[in-house]
């Protein structure tokens, strides 16, 4: 496809031939949306315009507005069908955020406590109309967050546990497996689990929802207060208080950052065989952007203690980004992380 | 939705004229079955049958969950059977055909209703936790019968199943992982088998078993019998078609019968030479789970 | 158990149970502060979804009640576009509403599935905009109407206890009504006149006895007890009624209540309708 | 069953499928058919190039949001590597099925909500490629997979291939990389808590293994039994090998 | 001999340049499983055994598949799916999109002579128009001499059985039992010496497209040869094989 020598308005040429449209802006250096290859959209955040849910956070990414509601309820461990009770609390203590620096391990995964869900079907753009079950995308989106909120562990088991605490204070130096068997009513136990539902609703797309939503995500996390409870041995039940909240400790501040590749080939034919033509790097696609890119990449970075550690890295659809431009791309997300912490203040 | 592809008529034809004089078209005789090859998985409760071109695996799990309110004392059993492309394009996810319809039907009739498998063990503590079974069938490849592979498939995973160990001690319920104590079998009560049966000419009076999924697509009708070696009917199901003489129908059960104890046969003995092959597998466990103490 | 969906542990949840709740089971009336005839704040923005034919955002000042918060509604209107082949034909331009709770709308964890009440909501609605749009300017040709309850009027705790989650529908639908509105002009769909929603409630605040007293754009919390109220779809420069949704019973005794109520209806309308003429004004400048 | 062994594939194993392949690595087995190109469904016909669809089915319970998340990257990095330009309109369809996968001793699984841990992800496009060739898609070159986990053991960092549940679960990050023929880099996920310098490690190792030159393979079928760590298994090489002898197969009448 | 049978190539291989044949008159043929990516790179795109015929010039990947693609003046057996007002509509293998064969592409036909065909008859006909943007279209007669050529719609006693796409390639060749490597026919014909029992009449149409036709007066005839045929493809038969075989069920027939 080449470049039509008529000189159609933008928007009518941009519906006719996206690509060339695309391709045209790009060859004279800057992007249809007028940003250059390397600019993200500005990232405004605001905390807590929920009152009914523990903690929330509306996120706006250029056009892209999602907002996010953490809710907690209580999940009795009696509820848990699989519960097995460890040892004294030194046992919890290892493995506190996701589990002993592993990955998919401890309560947090094997009791389903966090529950992320998006929602796109809210007419936040023409493809996303209610009325139909979640799409790939949205089921994709929900199981990065999903699987990026264990691996980065950014929350506490610890402050997820109700605790019945007889005897305040004194505790059994009890540990290890054996300790389930002679399991004594008097000990300190936990007897419930705070659930997180973390529902994430798109008001508007446009493009790059990952970026968003995971921002959305851990402003809301931040955000969260959850009552502090007791344990009333009368009713049986956990009992919470209106007077006293605890906010949650989350750890660090992970930042998502992506990036699309705009191929100067429309069509992928030609990968891996020389003369595939040039190719651009897109940082923060929108969504005409994103339908024209096949490759796509997010990496997942925290720089709050000083050294730069990646949370999580995706990239895949093409053989573009190898491994210079993943190393450069890391750079790009630092300067992206610094712009959303400050956003977060 | 790529509908499934017809034989032309010239072979349907042929097909019913052949089996008037006596044949079919791999040379079997009418009451004969392909080669039925069955064989375990590296893990508990994984069976694959093949059936000529036939292939279906089948694979059960168990896990704790909270039993039915209105059946407080048993556990939870359930045979899903969902029929994948991998079987034919012309089977979409999530969109039920007949075929997988008819087939979980008669597996439920079959394994579940005749109680084959103990369910009131399956109970923890009443009203409170229980194990649920599950046996995922997955029909890898569709050359006709599916019912009898599957149910082969299906009986023989739950018989070669084993489930984690439990205990309970003052009210308290502790599932032992594998580390640490040897899963156990579940509590089986009889292997039912499946025998289809199809019917072809105009009176339906030419029967054939493990058709082929040519000739299912020229039959008239089929009717499927489930029973133990031991002669119990679980079930008998002739769903439509051309009808069929009852004493015709009676000689057929006695046939399936026969087959039926060659299958019994058949896998226990392949049950116990999965044991013998698994006893040092067995013993490492134990010591890994000593070790693990 | 949704396999499209994140479904969370087996066993059930239970959203927190308060300390101070459990003991008192009596609804505390924080008595109202407006004027019977004044409504509450509104504000209103178009554009709010970009991609989108039209949409607007609506927000209702936070009443003083603690727990209890203000209305949050966005709308997005996509269309009109070509029906489906499939569509039988229609000489006039489908209407089609989707009103949903967010799940962290109210007290209470909303699920992902459309409840009846939603449905109801969205029933009101088409009725409320099919009398404002100019219907045969589009034949063949549909239009969706998409608003998610981002947060609603009240806490469900209280209007529960009270058993009428009515009201608050009420005021739900009447903010639905006026966003609809706002995003269907946003998307440049020509309709007679700019409707607006709006409610009017009897209430009895003094005990049982005491006269009751009409009072517009009501919150349950603020009243000890609601008799009728009814929520209205009005045309201001063509003085039409497009939608009426009546609840609850008048007394006997004054046979004018039922006029008098609606007439309050409207006016509340009309205060909406105002808001929503100024924000539209705004975008055209 | 044990996590080192080395891969083992059979071809055609579904005979009334176009393509069918079974893989097992690593503790994981799965069996892929692929079928087209055929003729593809309204709504997802493209005017230009085939439509590749991929299904992921779980061994036991019904599939979920992971694995969409799971069709959603092979679909994307396949469609790289088939000539999807030659069959306009039409469907190439790949079903994976997962019969086994690696068992945690030291865990009851869960299964109603069977959730794939994504270290499955190098099984699945193995066998996904070994089947697209015994289905003779065309293609523009092929693909080969692995799994790599970066622990901390007491102090000192160990990076296993192939990780097993147990080494995931105690692992500081997990990484799954493929590469083309050509050495280029198809496909990178990781997740955890690692610095680029590990990840350029884990790259090292893990193209070690995927992309060792033919030349060094070329010393003799050894190559494809070794199995230590620090070399791994040479995907490339045993792709190679499988598909002799199923050409030789295929060809033995010459 | 003038074909030379190459090494292994596996999708996007770099190819040796000295397998390239270069002929000085003859211009450089490729056949099936190369692509050609300008300027000057040939690249295989599917997994086979790199075959030259140096006397043509050519040069192609020999592999075996199940799914048909069409090509044109391939003849193939296909069954008709329905009649459109100016042509009929034929399946050529399962869940593609239908080619097209005209009413007028017969022998001799014309508007009121045209041969009157009902859905499900099997039709043997050659392919007359194949590219990937159009749907294909047959024909059952020679435009060159207006001849049949054997070609049309199959009728009397017969049956027609599924071979893999490679097996029917060999079926076709000019000299199917010395190039293709197949006997059974000649055996079952009783042309071979020291095997009895032969003798049988038959007749067979083999289709591109992965399908054979077998018809004789005599049923048992047909299924004795459709599952020689089916066996030898399957299993991979040898000659001696082959001939086992063929005892083997001649020995039933009796």
């Amino acid at each position: 496809m080449t470049t039509p020598t008529i000189d159609l308005p933008g928007p009518i040429f941009a519906k006719l031939a996206p690509h060339p449209y695309q391709l045209r802006a790009l060859s004279r250096g800057a992007r249809t949306n007028g940003r250059a290859t390397q600019e993200p959209r500005a990232l405004s955040i605001n905390a807590s315009p929920l009152s009914h849910a523990h903690g929330s956070a509306l996120v706006r990414l250029g056009d892209t507005t999602v907002l996010c509601g953490v809710r907690g309820e209580l999940l009795p461990v009696e509820q848990i069908p699989q519960f097995r009770p460890l040892g004294g609390e030194e046992e919890y203590l290892e493995g506190e955020y996701g589990g002993a620096g592993g990955i998919g391990r401890g309560e947090l995964r094997d009791y389903d406590l966090l529950v992320p869900n998006i929602e796109l079907a809210t007419g936040s753009a023409p493809q996303f109309l209610p009325g139909v079950p979640p799409t790939a995308l949205a089921q994709t989106l929900s199981t990065r967050v999903y699987s990026l909120l264990h691996a980065a562990g950014l929350v506490k088991a610890g402050d997820l546990r109700v605790w019945y605490r007889p005897g305040e204070g004194k505790k059994q130096e009890d540990g290890g497996m054996e300790g389930v068997e002679q399991e004594v009513a008097e000990e300190d136990r936990v007897v419930a689990y705070w659930v997180l539902y973390i529902d994430l609703l798109f008001l508007s797309y446009d493009g790059n929802p990952f970026d968003a939503a995971w921002a959305a995500v851990v402003a809301a996390l931040r955000d969260t207060k959850l009552p502090v409870t007791r344990w009333d041995p009368d009713r049986e039940m956990v009992v919470c208080s209106r007077a006293e909240e605890r906010k949650l400790n989350i750890k660090g501040l992970p930042v998502a950052c992506s990036a699309a590749v705009f191929m100067e080939k429309e069509q992928s034919e030609a990968v891996t065989v020389a003369g595939d033509g040039r190719n651009w790097i897109l940082l923060d696609p929108d969504r005409l952007e994103e339908t024209l890119c096949k490759e796509m990449i997010t990496i997942v970075v925290d720089c709050s203690d000083g050294e730069t550690r990646i949370k999580s890295l995706e990239k895949q659809g093409g053989t573009v980004l190898g491994r210079e431009l993943i190393r450069g791309f890391v750079g790009v997300a630092e300067e992206r992380w610094a712009e959303v912490q400050m956003a977060m203040k | 939705m790529p509908r499934e592809a017809e034989p032309s008529l010239n072979e349907k034809q042929f097909v019913a004229q052949a089996l008037q004089e006596n044949l079919r078209l791999d040379g079997r005789e009418f009451d004969q079955y392909r080669p039925l090859e069955l064989s375990f998985g590296d893990q508990y409760g994984v069976a694959d049958v093949t059936l000529g071109r036939t292939r279906v695996l089948a694979k059960a799990t168990a896990e704790v969950t909270v039993p039915y309110a209105d059946r407080p004392l048993d556990g939870v059993f359930t045979i899903a059977t969902e029929l994948s492309p991998m079987a034919s394009p012309s089977f979409e996810v999530n969109r039920p055909t007949e075929t997988e319809v008819l087939l979980s039907r008669l597996l439920e009739k079959t394994v579940r209703r005749s109680g084959a498998l103990d369910t009131e063990s399956l109970c923890l503590v009443a009203g409170q936790k229980c194990w649920s079974v599950r046996v995922d069938v997955h029909v890898l490849a569709h050359d006709g019968n599916l019912i009898d592979a599957s149910c082969a498939a299906v009986v023989a995973a739950l018989r070669h199943f084993r489930k984690p160990d439990t205990s309970m001690d003052a009210g308290v319920l502790t599932v032992y992982t594998p580390a640490e104590r040897e899963p156990v079998p579940l509590s089986w009560l009889h292997s039912p088998f499946c025998v289809t049966w199809s019917f072809f000419g105009e009176e339906g009076d030419i029967a054939v078993l493990d058709a082929t999924w040519l000739e299912e697509q020229v039959r008239v009708g089929s009717c499927t019998v489930s029973l133990n070696k031991h002669g119990e009917i679980c079930q008998i199901a002739k769903l439509g078609g051309t009808p069929v003489d009852a004493v015709a129908l009676l000689q057929c059960t006695n046939v399936a019968l026969a087959r039926v104890k060659e299958f019994s046969d058949m896998l226990d003995a392949k049950l116990a030479e999965d044991a013998k092959r698994r006893d040092k597998g067995g013993f490492m466990a134990e010591l890994r789970a000593e070790n693990d103490r | 158990m949704d396999r499209r969906r994140i479904n969370g542990p087996a066993g059930a949840t239970q959203p927190p149970v308060f300390d101070d709740v459990v003991s008192q089971g009596a609804k505390t009336v924080s008595g109202r502060s407006r004027m019977p005839d004044a409504s509450r704040k509104m504000y209103l923005k178009t554009g709010v979804t970009p991609s989108a034919s039209g949409s607007a955002y609506l927000e209702m000042e936070t009443s003083a009640k603690p727990g209890a918060s203000g209305l949050k509604l966005s709308c997005s209107v996509h269309g009109p576009r070509a029906l489906p082949r499939s569509a039988p034909f229609s000489p006039h331009i489908v209407l089609s509403t989707h009103i949903k709770y967010a799940p962290f709308a109210t007290k209470q964890r909303r699920g992902y599935l459309r409840d009846p009440s939603e449905r109801d909501l969205g029933i009101h609605l088409e009725a409320a905009l099919r009398g404002a749009i100019i219907a045969d300017r589009w034949p063949k040709s549909g239009v969706d109407i998409i608003i998610s309850i981002v947060e609603g009027d009240q806490d469900r705790e209280t209007s529960k206890s009270q058993g009428e989650e009515a009201w608050d529908m009420m005021n739900a639908l009447a903010g639905c009504i006026t966003v609809a509105a706002a995003a269907l002009a946003d998307a440049g769909i020509d309709c007679v006149d700019t409707v607006a929603g709006g409610v009017a409630a009897l209430v009895q605040d003094g005990g049982a006895d005491s006269t009751p007293t009409i009072v517009v754009d009501p919150i349950p919390s603020d009243h000890a007890k609601i008799l009728a109220a009814c929520c209205i779809a009005y045309l201001p420069t063509r003085d039409e009624v497009t939608n009426l949704w009546f609840r609850g019973d008048l007394p006997a005794s004054d046979m004018d209540l039922y006029t008098h109520l609606v007439e309050k209806g409207i006016l509340a309308s009309r205060n909406a309708n105002c808001v929503l003429t100024n924000c539209l004004m705004e975008t055209i400048e | 069953m044990t996590a080192t062994a080395a891969p083992e594939a059979a071809l055609g194993v579904l005979p009334r499928a176009d393509g069918s392949a079974k893989y097992s690595h690593a503790g994981y087995t799965v069996t892929a058919s692929v079928n087209g190109p055929i003729e593809a469904q309204r709504r997802d016909e493209l005017a230009s190039e085939a439509h590749v669809d991929v299904i992921v089915r779980p061994a036991a319970g019904v599939g979920g949001t992971r694995e969409r998340h799971l069709e959603v990257i092979l679909q994307s990095s396949l469609s790289q590597i088939i000539l999807v330009k030659n069959f306009p309109r039409s469907l190439i369809q790949i079903v994976l099925q997962v019969e086994d996968s690696p068992e945690n001793d030291y865990v009851n699984t869960k299964i109603v909500q069977a959730s794939l841990n994504f270290a499955v992800m190098p099984a699945l496009m193995q066998t996904a490629v070994l089947a697209l060739l015994s289905a003779g898609v065309p293609m523009k070159a092929t693909a080969t997979a692995t799994a790599v986990a970066i622990a901390r053991v007491d102090g000192a960092k160990k990076i296993t291939v192939d990780p097993s549940p147990r080494d995931i679960e105690t692992a500081q990050s997990v990484h799954v990389l493929a590469f083309t023929s050509h050495d280029e880099l198809l496909l990178a996920e990781s997740e955890g808590d690692f610095t680029i310098g590990e990840w350029d490690e884990v790259y090292e190792t893990a193209k070690g293994i995927c992309c060792r030159p033919a030349a060094a393979a070329k010393e003799g079928m050894a190559m494809v039994l070794d199995d230590d760590d620090a070399g791994g298994t040479d995907m490339r090489q045993f792709l190679r090998s499988t598909m002799e002898s199923k050409v030789a197969a295929d060809l033995h009448w010459k | 001999m003038t074909t030379s049978t190459g090494p292994l190539v596996l999708p996007g291989e770099a190819l040796d340049p000295s397998l390239i044949p270069s002929h000085p008159k003859h211009p450089l043929r490729l056949g099936p499983g190369l692509r050609h990516i300008p300027p000057s790179d040939i690249v295989p795109t599917v997994a086979g055994q790199l075959t030259t015929n140096s006397h043509k010039n050519s040069l192609w990947v020999e592999a075996n598949s199940n799914r048909y693609i069409p090509q044109q003046n391939d003849p193939i057996l296909a069954t008709l799916l329905r009649t459109a007002p100016d042509s009929y509509l034929l399946t050529l293998s399962p869940h593609t999109a239908p080619a097209s064969l005209p009413h007028l592409a017969f022998e001799g036909a014309t508007k009121k002579t045209r041969p009157i065909l009902s859905p499900g008859q099997l039709v043997y006909a050659r392919v007359a128009l194949a590219n990937k943007h159009m749907d294909p279209e047959l024909e059952c007669v020679n435009p060159a001499t207006g001849k049949a050529d054997g070609l049309g719609p199959i009728t009397g006693p017969g049956c027609a059985f599924d071979i893999s796409l490679g097996f029917a390639r060999r079926l076709l060749m000019a000299r199917s039992r010395e190039e293709g490597g197949v006997g059974v026919l000649e055996m079952l014909a009783g042309e071979e010496p020291g095997i009895t029992g032969g003798g049988l009449s038959f007749e067979t149409a083999v289709g591109r497209n992965g399908r054979v036709w077998v018809g004789s007066e005599s049923a048992a005839t047909v299924i004795v040869v459709g599952r020689a045929l089916q066996e030898t493809d399957r299993n991979g038969l040898g000659m001696e094989g082959q001939r086992r075989f063929v005892k083997k069920l001649l020995r039933e027939m009796k």
